[in-house]
């Protein structure tokens, strides 16, 4: 079971893709599949099972995209 | 008769020509009458001679300015030199004649000598020079009174040492009393 | 379920009008974040500077101010004198700081001014377009340096933790970057350090932050941040270059 | 009543001081140093902030931050270093920032020479730095006005939240005579818009940065009310023997003091002269000018520049009077001066 979930304030995000590159568990991806406000694919995450909470997408995230909450 | 009197002090720097025409408008302002002190400005900041204009009158002061004015206290020649013919006519010229040694050119002046600097040697104060014709210039004018004068010593002179206070008193005096005595 | 990454309280909600990727909007939330956990937002004030974060004031949720171009520390010099009690911090890009600002910064730290300075170093001038700055590197190219910057015309890049730490009146002075996690979190340790010692009246105190600019280096922002380590960092060494304790 | 003599440059530093002002930020120039070195003596023993800035930049951005407090900040330069605060001048302006600006003014253009000069007129007038905006001006003609408009720029300042300037020549800044010390101020308005921390508040910004274009020209509008109002309420002038004068001076300053001697001297001598002296020189008294012109035969500008407030004097005559002038540069005319240009023009219109 994940111990970590990840929130995503989807319309702020402008997809740098930094949380993608520094994910350490590389289960964040661009929603091909929507466009936001901003004219982006925004971040979200693959497979929620496996996020640790580590709040690491969060630190390098420059938008205030992404708020963590952890067990 | 106008009470609005205009005096020029000019001499080289150091040899207290803004301090002795400073000591004039703070009297002038200690005996109740309205007064502007201009010093030298500008052009003629450069060029040895200090100079400084005092106006001292009962009414409002209008201008602190003038070509003209009423009378020149010399404190060197090149001072002579330059301020001779700036005088108003029927003015009055007060030379130290210790530092000049030739004769107003203008006949329609009152010229009235000092040996300044030989007074201010016998007093073994040499820094003094200024007080004595200041002194001598009081006595002989009025343009403030010479107790008046006395009277604001402290207050002029506050925060000096009492030593320096007292070498310019007796300075003063000294020129208060050539002029008693000479002229 | 606690939460361990949320936007602190000292930034507005407004969103950042930044380029994806800049890391302005990251340091941005690190200054809010250390004034969040020292809990001096309503005893600080902001002022930012001319440049891309010109519009800053929109997003400290504190008393702002927006300087003219490089005069941020003169500014928070009179205020801080004023206003003893108050924490100042200036937020600077390289243009403004180290070119045009240069005389008010480092007679700030000489007078030792009680101010937090956040510097952001990254090469070049974003908002006008990506023109050479005093930090601008050795070879690299900018709009007016199409060529590359040479040593011989154009001259040296500004090491101005270097330069700023030398002067007695400097308290704390700092390089840092933000292009990986352990970066991040040492950057807002010293953010957190120079705020502190502001507090303790101890001197100026400067945070210099080497940052990215991807939109004008022509890179995506995972290859900018490389591009820091790889670039930035051999000619702006991190560390602490003055920490006076008294 | 105490009468303490005093310089010109002193009284307005001590007016200053009287009027509340906590904050000196400068750069030394002659002849304004003195403003600064009285300050620098006093404003530490009373709880003030006084720094010598690294420059003239620095020390109006200094009051930028300064007034930023709500604290009554003042500085003082002349001519060269005056431009060097325009851009300053211009953000303070537009961040509606109360503060006084002193330009004890010497000659230019360039370096120029540190004679008294009246030759920032322009500069002054009509704002000085980029953008659309104007300062209060006031030019004091006595050691006494040196102090009673530094005390009522402060209170202008704070009232429009504008910078207001004082223009003073070097001469009356070096000039001393008695001046009778004020009571201080204790009334002051309050400043909620001031950037002191937002303690129980939300936060307040200070902000010069207008991007669209409606906002922009919102602000632009507002300004322009504010500048209306001030035009309105403000103008101060000082009429003096205007009631069957046919020639007419305009002058300012410690000039206009001087000239009140010449129109004496040229009334005894037969000639119908009198004198408007503007206080502030914005904004323009322009209703004083209008007045003569329906009654006066001429009008003569006497200023130390090359023609700058004639210009404002032909607007507001409107070309019902003839304007002439008369100027000189680096040096403060005497009153016998003008008192021949006087009879001149006498003699050359017929009115003697």
């Amino acid at each position: 079971m994940a111990r970590g979930r990840v929130i995503f304030l989807a319309e702020r995000c402008k997809a740098c893709g930094l949380c993608v590159e520094f994910c350490p568990k590389n289960i964040l991806v661009f929603d091909d599949h929507t466009i936001n406000v901003l004219g982006f694919h925004p971040v979200m995450l693959l497979q929620p099972d496996e996020c640790t909470g580590c709040g690491i997408c969060g630190l390098m995230c420059p938008d205030l995209v992404i708020q963590v909450e952890r067990e | 008769m106008e009470s609005e009197k205009q005096i020029l002090f000019a001499g080289f720097g150091g040899q207290g020509v803004l301090s002795m025409s400073k000591f004039l408008a703070y009297a002038a302002m200690g005996a109740g009458k309205n007064v502007t002190w201009v010093p030298s400005y500008g052009a003629e900041m450069r060029g040895g001679t200090a100079n400084c204009l005092v106006t001292i009158a009962n009414e409002e002061i209008s201008s602190p300015l003038t070509e003209n004015p009423l009378m020149a206290i010399i404190m060197n020649k090149p001072s002579l030199e330059r301020f001779e013919n700036k005088v108003q006519p029927d003015g009055t010229l007060f030379v130290n004649s210790s530092m000049v040694d030739r004769k107003c050119r203008r006949d329609d002046l009152t010229v009235l000598e000092v040996p300044v600097n030989q007074l201010a040697e016998e007093l073994d104060n040499l820094r003094g020079a200024n007080m004595i014709l200041l002194g001598a210039y009081l006595e002989k004018t009025r343009v403030v009174e010479v107790e008046d004068a006395l009277e604001h010593f402290e207050q002029i002179f506050s925060g000096k040492r009492k030593e320096i206070i007292q070498k310019n008193r007796q300075a003063f005096l000294a020129g208060v009393e050539y002029a008693r005595n000479n002229w | 379920m606690k939460t361990v990454f949320k936007k602190p309280e000292s930034l507005t909600d407004a969103k950042f009008h930044y380029c994806p990727g800049c890391s302005h909007g990251i340091i941005h939330r690190l200054i809010a974040e250390c004034l969040d956990e020292l809990k001096i937002r309503e005893q600080t004030i902001g002022i930012c500077p001319v440049g891309c974060s010109v519009l800053a004031y929109e997003y400290f949720n504190c008393d702002m101010l927006e300087a003219a171009h490089g005069r941020a520390p003169a500014i928070a010099t009179a205020m801080k004198r004023l206003l003893p009690d108050r924490y100042l911090f200036t937020y600077q890009g390289d243009g403004d700081l180290a070119s045009i600002g240069m005389g008010e910064i480092v007679h700030a730290s000489l007078r030792g001014e009680k101010i937090t300075v956040i510097f952001v170093n990254n090469t070049l001038y974003g908002m006008t377009g990506g023109q050479m700055a005093p930090t601008t590197l050795l070879g690299q190219v900018t709009t007016t340096s199409p060529y590359g910057r040479s040593k011989d015309w154009e001259g040296y890049p500004a090491k101005m933790a270097e330069l700023l730490a030398q002067n007695e009146g400097s308290a704390y002075i700092c390089r840092t970057a933000v292009n990986d996690p352990p970066n991040v979190v040492k950057t807002k340790r010293a953010i957190k350090k120079a705020l502190q010692t502001q507090a303790r009246g101890l001197g100026f105190s400067m945070v210099e932050v080497l940052s990215t600019c991807p939109t004008n280096w022509g890179l995506s922002p995972v290859e900018a941040m490389k591009w820091v380590e790889e670039n930035m960092i051999p000619y702006y060494p991190l560390g602490e270059f003055k920490v006076k304790e008294e | 009543m105490k009468k303490v003599l005093m310089k010109g440059n002193e009284a307005l530093a001590e007016g200053a001081l009287i009027a509340g002002c906590r904050g000196f930020f400068g750069y030394p120039i002659t002849p304004s140093s003195e403003i600064a070195e009285y300050m620098a003596r006093k404003l530490p023993k009373i709880g003030g902030a006084f720094i010598q800035a690294e420059s003239e930049l620095a020390a109006i951005n200094m009051i930028y931050g300064g007034s930023s407090t709500g604290t009554r900040v003042m500085t003082a330069s002349s001519g060269p270093g005056i431009s060097l605060k325009q851009e300053g001048i211009s953000f303070i302006s537009e961040a509606e920032l109360p503060c006084l600006i002193v330009n004890v003014s010497r000659g230019g253009p360039g370096l120029g020479g540190i004679q008294p000069s009246q030759a920032d007129y322009f500069q002054a007038t009509r704002g000085g730095g980029h953008g659309d905006y104007r300062i209060i001006v006031l030019a004091p003609s006595s050691s006494q006005e040196m102090m009673d408009l530094a005390i009522l720029a402060f209170e202008l300042a704070d009232k429009y939240r504008t910078p207001v300037m004082i223009m003073a020549e070097g001469t009356l800044g070096n000039l001393m005579e008695p001046v009778i010390v004020r009571e201080a101020v204790t009334e002051f308005l309050d400043k909620p818009w001031a950037t002191t921390g937002c303690v129980g508040r939300k936060p307040n910004v200070i902000n010069t940065l207008h991007l669209s274009q409606e906002e922009l020209e919102g602000r632009n509008r507002h300004l322009t009310e504010k500048y209306k109002m001030i035009s309105k309420n403000e103008k101060r002038a000082e009429s003096f023997l205007l009631d069957d004068a046919e020639i007419v001076v305009v002058a300012f300053g410690l000039l206009a003091r001087i000239i009140k001697k010449s129109v004496m001297e040229a009334r005894k001598k037969g000639v119908k002269a009198g004198l408007i002296r503007p206080v502030t020189l914005w904004p323009f008294p322009d209703e004083h000018i209008q007045a003569v012109s329906r009654t006066a035969r001429t009008i003569l500008s006497v200023e130390i520049n090359m023609g700058q407030m004639v210009e404002d004097i032909r607007l507001a005559a409107g070309g019902k009077i003839p304007v002439e002038f008369y100027g000189r540069i680096g040096f403060t005319p005497n009153p016998e001066e003008i008192t021949r240009q006087l009879l001149f023009i006498a003699e050359r219109e017929g009115l003697l």
